[in-house]
């Protein structure tokens, strides 16, 4: 009997976006179900369906061969839905426990919070996912967030477990870690739908896989019976090229140096312990690490926007450690922060967000000059291929692809010397990633300097000239990327020296 | 960039049908005959344009003083304080140096000087604008009413403060009030500082990536915020009251009305200067209604609180044209 | 000296329960993510139709009940507004604010054809210890804060009501109503409000006037930012500018008492002293502002 | 007569102070004055509040440009200025101001002021009188805010209770407390309990509806056993809200002063100028039994006497008098009263706040002489 049959989901958000299209989804009881498809495909929206947070415009919902019709979440919760967000869904100013206990709540009312901890390091013991349960949540780093989202749906003893996207933020050991928490609860008989960018992945884990493009569902297959390439296509509709053509790096000055820097996070905790590095023209110096092991820190020291307790930052032979963010831009250092929700304003126009780091190009003894702004972002959308319906859209009504897009844009229509940028991938799709990534080497070709900061290590990899591994505020190793294998590699991200 | 936004006004004129006929429905309700008290609202409250633009001058940069620290994030209830000190001070330069400009001046500064302690305490003590605003608000009020009483009483008329002299009286104050308007919107919408304040206002974080600060600006907003409620209380004495009276009665409670005013022009400027017409409209025509029916003075507040009430709920009359349109398209 | 302290005790304690009451409903409310500046208003509402319950009937604590109830029926309007109809909240209190002036104004005139106050009504016996007079609503009032303390952060429903006004999102997720928590918790709030207000009828001058609320929903809601939203808090701060404010009043009359000096426009300057008394201690212990992170802002699940 | 009385009503406008109708006072008793009127000269009359003293001028010019009102009544001390602004420019539209004056003669301008210090004066002795008798030495006021009618009030009282003291040889002691406020009962319920504390035995109200808190401050210290107090009212007779503690009120007959004005205009005998009412005029004193009487009806008509009847009232009212105000103090009174009316002494007003003080000052060392503009008293 199958687990999960959505049928003839259609979904037209209040403002008239047509999300799902008839979308028919069957996912039999037991089994790992990938779903897989383009930024905007309508993923979250048919997750966001089963879960019973937002209703279908049209289309029956059946579990186990029951039709069901959930008032919300909670109902969803106790048919036994589970499902780990792509944007967490974890009140940030509460304890892990306290989020625990608040979403174990609705199955169980008289639940003590002391029972729930016990519980929670019991599933930990079994899963080995840890998480530290008496820190606030929004202290703790993306990666570990996560890793409270998955204990709390496996808590709610979920039958059907959807993650939207779970691995993006984990390292390669913590990825393997949950595929074999994901086999264990296929084994206790669990029905897991997993979302997912990355083909391997859908290779790896899944047993059979849907693909969705614009709304719609391409088909459904055996994981087994098709290759990465075959998926790629059903999902894009085109060949794909799967891997990048690179040229070899030349390196010139070194434009950036960073001697020492010691920089304190948001309490007052030493996050990044000393770190020194080197970066030059033409090159990509890729920063290799688990989430929270300082890269936010250290990238926004770089940028100017936290101040570091010592150390010295050097840009072209000139001291820039005591100068602000705005002065560093101005001066050629480009920085794409790891959160859209800190590049972006979401409630803004395109042109709004374009302007926002671009305030002296288009600025004259303080007055903004729109039409040059309007033109700036006519060229980055142009440039840069992004899809809107013009730069006085808001930028939120963007799918997450087109504004990274306009996010990372932006700051390469500065022309500038160094380039600092954060997950710079997240969460897109492969067509938006390859553009992405093939900029940044463009970026590099024309002599520009890059410090790529990522926890995708294939990415890292793959456009980095040499790579410098973080782990706990303090660099690793440094070295080329044919010195570093994947599994060394996930060794000095966790701490062991090899 | 000066996009008038089409849905924003159909939106306000919904609101505004919708709010007129639940307030038939109380007039109805409460035993009075809502075409007449209607017909006496409009008439008066709109017919005396010389009295209308007089009254809406303070309310509308009151409502200034509200929206500009708004859009940065600041919640500014202490938009009467900051007028109470234009005013007091503007009074005196006036006095002692029997012309405008210079009380003008300082009875603005002195608003901004206010506006700007408020923000100050928020930013640098981590106080909560609110209790500041609302614990000053008091504190001038009963400050002022011991200078006015006790060190500038006017001699012949001792219940009152010394006079604006003729020389010191200026006209026209409405227009001062329309360009501070336009200048704040140009300011907002044109400017580097206005688009700050902005981003500030809706993501704080933004802004401190963009490499500003939006503490600044949340000192900025309040500078801007306190200096237009200050220079309302200077207008307010140079070219109306010219005198504030031991009991405050001329510059009591325009902070307050302010602070709905801002919120009904959508703390958009250019909406203020309509939205603070608006509401005088409705003050003083509410003082005619009592006036020529009889009714008791508080049906105008009731009313108000009516109409106010409606205005704050676009959202529902979305949902219902909504709803209306798809039995129409049903049938 | 003892009984002039066991006075401005007393006064402290009176002045006391309208603050403590409003604000910590006021509290539950913002926890939740609502915003109710209608504080003003309700408190006019339930006073005026407490005094014309006692009147008739005689009974301050019908009163009392009524005016819970009253202020029960402006949080369901109020709630509705901001939870269901996603309106404006700030808008929607400056408005009721109006209106419930207006509306007992009018009910006032046509009850009593007078323009300014009920006629006395029957108030509830003061407690006495010894000496001192206490109002019984000054001991609920500190016992309302405790529960409610308690219940905020205590207890699963309070974590709920908090997640609400944390990140109404997450809250959803987790199995939380945000849209019914956040509306109760806007009824409660008010509810507590019209506690208050009714409180300033049968507990305290035993009638209703027009001024009667006068300004003191807004010291309420400045009582909540002094509280840092935490309900203890918010008991220390209804005492403290009660204190001060009985302080205000005693200085300048035993002043005058002792010394034979005049005081009369410097009465002006007395008045300010609960104002900025209340600003200096707040200057001296604030530190982190919890303010909840969702406040004020609707929230839309789609 | 027939063709004379046909012609139109006579109408009036009445604008009352900013804070309006409801004070159970100043403005109340404008209201009474204006429909008496309209009851016995058959006049029309309409009502109106202005929001704040910025209306006043547009307000004004605009009722006198309609030329539709035979008379505007100002009620109350905020329209002197504006008055004195638009009086000039409508030669033809006929003003009385109440309780203030512009200082200038204009032929359609009537200025009405009253002498509070006369009646403040008596009050000050039958309190100082009922303080002795409660037991005790001290009176006190709740005063509304520093204004130049609570000027007059502060001087009067307070040369009531020294007058008492020189007449008896036993020292009264007074507390003044501004409350800042004409509106919030409960500050002027807390002030009463502070000045109850103080071992004040009787408290003159003059805040309006915060004098109304103390009233029930004195309730409360009475019912509750803490010692025995009285309250006095103020410019309505007040007895009625508890006629047990409120032995007495002042008055200040703006009624009296709406409709004589009124009547002016009607008789066509109206007559530009300053008039001051006092004791001689009727124009302010205290409530005698009939008035108590009239108000007690006026509230039981408003259902405001709830267990009692006007009857009841006047009756606790005249023991508690007969029991606490003592012919020996009725004679200081009368004698008083008689030297005011005779024009034997007549009180200084103060035309500035410094002055005032000056007064209370001297007033404060048993100068009583400081307060009087003519005469002396010894
Ligand atoms: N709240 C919303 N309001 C309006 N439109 C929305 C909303 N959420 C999603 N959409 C639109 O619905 C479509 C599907 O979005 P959805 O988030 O489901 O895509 P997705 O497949 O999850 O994409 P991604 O791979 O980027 O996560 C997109 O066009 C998107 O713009
Ligand atoms: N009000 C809206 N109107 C139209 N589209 C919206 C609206 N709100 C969100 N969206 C779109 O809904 C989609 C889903 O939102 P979401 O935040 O999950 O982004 P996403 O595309 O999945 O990107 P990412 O993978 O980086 O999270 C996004 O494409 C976003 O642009
Ligand atoms: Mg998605
Ligand atoms: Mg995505």
């Amino acid at each position: 009997m199958p687990a999960v049959e959505m049928e003839g989901i259609f979904k037209v958000y209040p403002d008239g976006v047509v999300a799902l299209r008839g979308v028919t989804l069957r996912v039999e009881e037991g089994e790992i179900h990938g779903l897989l498809g383009e930024n905007g495909a309508g993923k979250s929206t048919l997750m966001r369906i089963l879960y019973g947070e937002i209703k279908p415009t049209e289309g029956r919902i059946k579990l186990f061969g029951r039709e069901v019709n959930f008032s919300g979440p909670w109902d969803a919760i106790r048919h036994g839905v589970g499902m780990v967000y792509q944007h967490f869904t974890l009140v940030p100013t509460f304890t892990v426990l306290e989020n625990l206990y608040l979403a174990l709540l609705p199955l169980n009312p008289d639940i003590t919070p002391e029972e729930v901890r016990k519980l929670a390091e019991k599933k930990m013991e079994e899963t080995g996912l840890r998480v530290p349960l008496g820190e606030v949540v929004e202290n703790l780093p993306i990666g570990v967030q996560q890793r409270v989202e998955i204990i709390k749906a496996l808590l709610q003893n979920a039958k059907i477990l959807a993650l939207d996207e779970p691995t993006s933020v984990l390292t390669p050991i913590e990825v393997e870690e949950l595929f074999k928490t994901l086999r264990e609860l296929k084994k206790e008989g669990i029905t897991i739908i997993f979302i997912t960018h990355k083909l391997k992945e859908v290779k790896e884990i899944t047993d059979r896989v849907t693909v969705m493009r614009r709304g719609e569902v391409v088909g459904t297959v055996n994981t087994g019976e098709v290759s990465e390439k075959d998926l790629a296509r059903m999902m894009v509709q085109r060949e794909v090229v799967m891997s990048l053509q690179k040229s070899p790096a030349n390196p010139g000055e070194v434009v950036f140096r960073v001697e020492n820097l010691k920089v304190r996070d948001e309490a007052g905790i030493e996050a990044v312990k000393g770190v020194t590095l080197e970066l030059r023209e033409g090159e990509v110096l890729g920063i290799a690490g688990v989430q929270g092991n300082g890269q936010r820190e250290l990238a926004e020291a770089l940028a100017g926007i936290r101040l570091p307790h010592d150390g010295r930052i050097i840009f072209e032979g000139r001291d820039v450690t005591s100068l602000g963010a705005a002065e560093r831009y101005k001066l050629g250092i480009a920085y794409v922060p790891d959160s859209r929700k800190v590049g972006l304003v979401g409630d803004m126009k395109i042109v709004e967000n374009v302007i926002l780091t671009n305030l002296p190009r288009v600025t004259s003894s303080g007055r903004i000059m729109w039409d040059a702004a309007e033109s700036l972002s006519e060229e980055v959308i142009k440039r840069f291929d992004v899809v809107a319906p013009s730069v006085k859209a808001p930028i939120k009504h963007l799918s997450g692809g087109n504004q990274q897009k306009v996010m990372v844009g932006r700051e390469i229509v500065r022309e500038p010397k160094v380039f600092i940028v954060a997950e710079p991938t997240q969460g897109l799709d492969i067509g938006a990633t390859e553009f992405i990534r093939r900029t940044i080497l463009n970026l590099r070709d024309s002599g520009k300097a890059v410090l790529l900061i990522s926890t995708d290590l294939d990415e890292v990899l793959q456009l980095s000239d040499r790579i410098a591994v973080i782990y706990e505020g303090r660099i690793m190793a440094v070295g080329r990327p044919e010195e570093f294998t994947l599994e060394r590699l996930g060794l000095l991200m966790g701490g062991v020296d090899a | 960039m000066l996009s008038v936004d089409r849905e924003s006004i159909l939106e306000v004129l919904m609101s505004l049908i919708i709010a007129f006929a639940v307030g038939t429905v109380v007039l109805v309700v409460l035993g009075y005959d809502p075409i007449r008290v209607y017909s006496i609202l409009f008439k008066y409250g709109y017919g005396n344009t010389d009295y209308l633009l007089k009254k809406s001058t303070p309310l509308l940069l009151t409502g200034l003083a509200f929206s500009v620290p708004a859009i940065a994030g600041v919640f500014n209830i202490g938009g009467e304080s900051q007028l109470y000190v234009g005013a007091i001070t503007a009074l005196l330069v006036a006095h002692y140096t029997g012309s405008a400009i210079p009380a003008v001046i300082i009875g603005t500064a002195a608003g901004a000087l206010l506006g700007l302690t408020i923000a100050a305490l928020r930013v640098y003590r981590n106080i909560n604008e609110v209790i500041t605003a609302i614990m000053l608000n008091w504190t001038f009020f009963y400050f002022i009413a011991y200078l006015v009483s006790a060190k500038y009483a006017n001699p012949k008329v001792p219940h009152e403060s010394v006079p604006v002299p003729p020389g010191a009286r200026i006209g026209g104050i409405f227009f001062i009030a329309v360009l501070t308007a336009l200048t704040y919107y140009y300011v907002l919408h044109f400017t580097e500082i206005g688009y700050k304040m902005r981003v500030s206002g809706v993501s704080p974080q933004s802004a401190r990536y963009a490499g500003f600060s939006p503490e600044k600006m949340v000192l900025t907003s309040m500078l801007l915020g306190g200096a237009a409620a200050g220079l309302g209380g200077a207008l307010l004495v140079l070219g109306a009251t010219y005198t504030i009276d031991t009991t405050l009665s001329a510059i009591y409670g325009i902070g307050f009305t302010g602070i709905g005013i801002g919120l009904l022009g959508r703390n958009n400027p250019v909406g203020i200067i309509f939205s603070s017409l608006f509401m005088s409209g409705l003050i003083i025509g509410g003082q005619w209604v009592e006036l020529k029916t009889g009714a008791p003075p508080e049906l105008a507040d009731t009313l108000i609180g009516v109409i106010v009430i409606a205005l704050a709920v676009p959202y529902a009359y979305r949902l219902l044209m909504k709803k209306v349109g798809q039995r129409g398209s049903a049938a | 000296m003892i009984d002039e302290i066991l006075v401005i005790l007393s006064n402290t304690l009176a002045s006391m329960v309208p603050l403590v009451l409003a604000g910590v409903g006021e509290i539950i409310t913002e926890r939740s993510g609502v915003v109710n500046i209608g504080l003003e208003g309700i408190f006019m509402a339930s006073a005026f139709t407490a005094a014309v319950v006692t009147f008739y009937t005689g009974n301050p604590y019908l009163g009392l009940l009524v005016g819970l109830l009253v202020g029960l029926l402006a949080g369901t309007l109020h709630g509705a507004i901001s939870v269901y109809l996603r309106g404006d909240q700030i808008i929607a209190g400056v408005g009721f604010n109006s209106l419930a002036y207006g509306l007992s104004l009018l009910g006032l005139v046509s009850l009593w054809h007078s323009h300014g106050s009920s006629p006395p009504v029957n108030k509830m016996p003061m407690l006495t210890v010894g000496r001192l007079s206490i109002p019984p609503l000054s001991i609920v009032a500190v016992l309302v804060g405790i529960i409610a303390w308690w219940w905020l952060y205590k207890t699963p429903s309070g974590l709920r009501l908090r997640a609400c006004g944390e990140d109404p999102r997450a809250a959803e997720a987790m199995g939380v109503n945000v849209n019914r928590t956040r509306f109760y918790a806007t009824v409660i709030g008010a509810g507590l409000t019209g506690l208050g207000g009714a409180y300033l009828v049968v507990g305290w001058i035993g009638q209703f006037t027009k001024f009667i609320s006068a300004g003191r929903g807004f010291i309420a809601l400045a009582n909540v930012a002094f509280s840092n939203w935490n309900p203890l808090m918010a008991i220390v701060g209804g005492i403290l500018f009660g204190l001060f404010d009985a302080l205000a009043i005693y200085a300048p009359i035993k002043i005058q008492e002792s010394t034979g000096r005049i005081i009369t426009a410097e009465s002006n300057l007395f008045r300010t002293i609960p104002y900025l008394a209340t600003l200096i201690v707040v200057t001296l212990i604030m530190k982190k502002v919890k303010a909840p992170r969702a406040l004020g802002k609707p929230y839309i699940k789609e | 007569i027939g063709g004379e009385s046909e012609k139109e009503k006579v109408k009036v406008a009445v604008l009352f102070d900013v804070g309006g109708r409801g004070d159970l006072s100043f403005n109340d008793m404008a209201y009474l004055g204006a429909e008496r009127a309209k009851e016995e000269l058959g006049v029309e009359v309409e009502y109106m509040t202005p929001k704040s003293s910025e209306d006043m001028v547009p307000l004004l010019k605009q009722l006198a440009e309609s030329k539709e009102y035979d008379l505007l009544v100002l009620i109350g001390f905020l329209w002197t200025t504006p008055l004195d602004q638009v009086a000039d420019q409508y030669p033809d539209q006929k003003f009385v101001l109440i309780d203030s004056t512009t200082g200038k003669t204009r032929e359609n301008e009537l200025d009405i002021l009253f002498r509070e210090q006369e009646a403040a004066a008596l009050i000050g002795v039958i309190a100082s009188g009922m303080a002795y008798e409660l037991g005790g030495d001290t009176i006190g006021a709740v005063a509304g805010m520093d204004i130049p009618p609570l000027w007059k009030f502060h001087i009067g009282y307070l040369f009531g209770a020294k007058y008492f003291e020189m007449k008896t040889g036993k020292p009264v002691k007074m507390i003044w407390q501004y409350t800042g406020t004409f509106g919030d009962t409960q500050v002027g319920y807390n002030t009463g309990m502070q000045l109850l504390q103080q071992n004040v035995k009787v408290i003159y109200g003059l805040a309006g509806l915060t004098h109304v808190g103390m009233f029930d401050a004195v309730i409360d210290w009475n019912e509750q056993g803490k010692g025995q107090a009285f309250a006095v009212g103020q410019d309505a007779s007040q007895e009625w809200y508890a006629p047990k503690y409120i032995p007495i009120s002042g008055s200040k007959r703006v009624d009296t002063a709406v409709y004589d004005a009124i009547k002016m205009v009607v008789d066509g005998n109206w007559k530009g100028g300053i008039m001051t009412l006092g004791l001689k005029e009727n124009g302010v004193g205290y409530w005698d039994l009939d008035g108590v009487r009239q108000f007690a009806e006026f509230a039981k008509e408003a259902g405001k006497l709830k267990d009692m009847t006007p009857d009841d009232v006047v009756n606790i009212v005249k023991e508690q008098r007969e029991k606490y105000i003592k012919p020996e103090v009725w004679e200081i009174v009368k004698e008083l009263e008689t030297k005011i009316k005779n024009g034997e002494i007549v009180f200084k007003t103060p035309q500035s706040h410094d002055e005032y003080e000056q007064i209370i000052n001297e007033l404060q060392k048993g100068n009583l002489n400081a307060a009087l503009e003519k005469g002396s008293v010894s």
